[in-house]
């Protein structure tokens, strides 16, 4: 593998894991609960990439095994999700709850 | 800088982090969190300094990385009871709180 | 494992330490627990980048399976009012300054030690890499966890065992309101269960010679137990199978351990011509326990005789 | 430029193609109004972002076991994703037994729905 290549692959995984950040903001805003679930999604498929991408430029095949256990796992917090809350629609100042607070 | 400094300092602050929450929270699932994050910092550091014998003996420490394996499991599994208590806690008072952080 | 620090270490340490302290301040708990497991998620790439695959299996598997599963299980037997908490948690009021002081305090003492320890040392890695031969595998996490330090292994399971006791002993939740079957759930079942006991096989045969091993393979099959709870709920602790599963692999590990006291040279003192069996035996016990006992931390002591 | 040079250079073409999926998908799930159509864009992440980095790496694999365990990451993730939005969406506009999309909170029609 050429030199430039793994450099390359470094840089490629650094952007994947700062273009899924973005993901992140979703979770904080929301609104719905949906909505934090499914940026949750799209980071683990990120987390994915990462993971192929490093397995190539630091030559560690055992990598792709982390990366099949997180591709197997990436659909059961979705399921537990569904199942057990459920999407809740949006209720105005959720993000403000003060119910019971001091 | 090396990995091992960068993660340590990483994981040093996730222990603040943690130990600051599990402390200072009154809903017990986020003494929890906090707990949890303390955990993964301690592992972190635990790691991190491991890393530090690649230049000496070709390769990380395997001691501290069974160790923190170890560690992962016993610590969802306390979690697991943790969070089994706290529902069984709410069942019976009605409140995610431990009796003193309640509101009188 | 290239050791040299790259950008992507940066970025993956700030949105650690960002997404640690959101998952903890978070003031919507959903939105923490949501904050948390990808938390864990991005650690698992910590280990990996640390050079240590092993702790990233596990991490994988118990992050985004059981560990995830388990919060949000507890979030919804909180009900709304249950999982609401103040608008600043973690604000800093003059009771909590004390604690805010005590943590700092702390990172100062612990960033001394830290920086106070020399860049580079020996460690335990050539002992370990000498004693590998005698050890019956070639990935030396595996020969750690199961033959240098069996004596830890062994308490860990026992641990576990606790933990499933401690879940039992508490009187029986409510079952959850029964969803209606989904098709879709049904099929994820069916696709993912078969695909989780294969990789879990292949992550314990693995394990003897590359990162992998019986408690990556326990966690996976365990979330792979989560998804089956889902779709068809079980009922574990009623059933004799179940905890003669539970008690296996402690009750196999602590054989061995006996078998070698009584015959060889000591407890847990593997002789090294049949090391390699008797680590794949004790593991396979393991992992078929492990996963029973995660399954069962997850599924908890539903209430008999109602629906 | 030797065949090895063009293999890697169409590799590289490919994983930055499957890069600006990626993009697109996290600028979708950030900019689009409503749940719906931010599955929508995750999707375009899921399906061709990670399928393009694959297809990519699979160039630049060792072994054939490799190109199996890439590609098996790619399906996986794929038939994982694709349940898991059906499942949230279907989540999502059955809360009520009426298919009504969870909205934004400038959207009034939310109010109208209680809590669980």
């Amino acid at each position: 593998m050429p030199e430039w290549m793994t450099v390359a692959l470094w840089i490629a995984a650094a952007v994947v894991l700062a273009t899924i950040a973005l993901g992140l903001v979703r979770v904080e805003r929301g609104p719905s609960n949906g909505d934090r679930m499914l940026a949750a999604q799209l980071l683990g498929t990120g987390a994915v990439a990462v993971l192929l991408l490093l397995a190539r430029a630091a030559d560690a095949p055992a990598l792709l095994d982390v990366a099949l256990v997180l591709a197997l796992l990436a659909s059961v917090a979705g399921a537990v999700f569904v199942r057990r809350l459920g999407v809740q629609p949006v209720q105005r100042g959720q993000d403000r709850t003060a119910e019971d607070g001091p | 800088m090396s990995l091992g400094l960068l993660y340590g300092l990483a994981g040093i602050a996730l222990v603040a982090m943690g130990l600051y929450a599990a402390l200072a929270a009154r809903h017990v699932l986020r003494r929890l969190l906090g707990l949890n994050v303390l955990g993964s910092g301690v592992f972190m550091m635990l790691v991190a300094l491991a890393s530090r014998t690649t230049e000496i003996a070709g390769r990380p420490d395997p001691v501290p990385h069974a160790m923190v394996l170890t560690g992962i499991v016993v610590a969802v599994s306390a979690t697991a009871l943790a969070l089994a208590l706290l529902r069984r806690m709410h069942r019976h008072d009605d409140s995610a709180r431990l009796p003193e952080d309640r509101l009188p | 494992m290239a050791a040299e620090v790259h950008a992507l270490d940066f970025v993956l340490v700030v949105l650690l330490l960002w997404l640690g302290w959101r998952a903890l301040a978070s003031a919507d708990l959903f939105k923490a627990v949501v904050q948390f497991i990808v938390f864990g998620l991005l650690v698992s790439l910590a280990w990996v980048r640390l050079g240590a695959p092993d702790v990233a299996l596990a991490e994988a598997a118990i992050g985004a399976g059981l560990a995830g599963a388990l919060l949000l299980d507890t979030l919804a037997r909180l009900g709304r009012k249950g999982a609401t908490d103040e608008v600043r948690p973690l604000g800093l009021t003059p009771a909590r300054a004390g604690i805010a002081l005590a943590s700092l305090g702390l990172v100062i003492l612990l960033v001394a030690s830290v920086l106070a320890l020399p860049e580079s040392w020996p460690g335990l890695t050539a002992p370990a890499l000498q004693q590998l031969g005698a050890s019956g595998v070639t990935n030396p996490v595996t020969a750690t966890l199961l033959n240098y330090r069996g004596y830890d292994t062994l308490l860990e399971i026992g641990v576990l065992l606790l933990a499933v006791l401690g879940v039992w002993i508490l009187d029986a939740e409510a079952a959850l309101p029964a969803a209606p079957a989904d098709p879709m759930l049904s099929l994820l079942l069916r696709v993912l269960l078969p695909l989780t006991v294969a990789a879990a096989g292949y992550l314990l045969w693995v394990g003897a010679h590359a990162p992998g091993g019986a408690f990556q393979g326990a966690a996976l099959l365990a979330a792979g137990g989560v998804l089956w709870h889902l779709a068809r709920p079980l009922s574990l602790p009623a059933s004799r199978p179940v905890r003669a599963a539970v008690v296996l692999g402690f009750a196999v590990f602590l054989g061995v351990g006996v078998a070698t006291a009584v015959f060889g040279g000591g407890f847990l003192t593997f002789p090294p011509a049949y090391a390699g069996a008797v680590i794949l035996l004790i593991e396979a016990a393991a992992m078929v326990s492990i996963a029973v006992i995660m399954v069962a931390l997850f599924v908890g002591r539903p209430a008999q005789g109602t629906k | 430029m030797t065949g090895e040079d063009v293999r890697s250079a169409l590799s590289l073409t490919l994983i930055g193609a499957g890069i600006a999926f990626f993009l697109a998908g996290s600028i979708g799930v950030l900019r689009l109004p409503d749940l719906l159509s931010r599955l929508h864009a995750l999707t375009k992440a899921d399906n061709l972002g990670l399928g393009l980095v694959v297809l990519g790496l699979t160039l630049q694999a060792d072994d054939a076991f490799q190109v199996v365990r890439l590609l098996l990451v790619w399906l996986l993730v794929l038939f994982a994703s694709s349940v898991a939005c059906y499942l949230v969406a279907h989540s999502a506009t059955h809360a009520n037994g009426e298919p009504t999309p969870t909205v934004g909170p400038d959207n009034p029609s939310m109010d109208k729905r209680d809590g669980r």
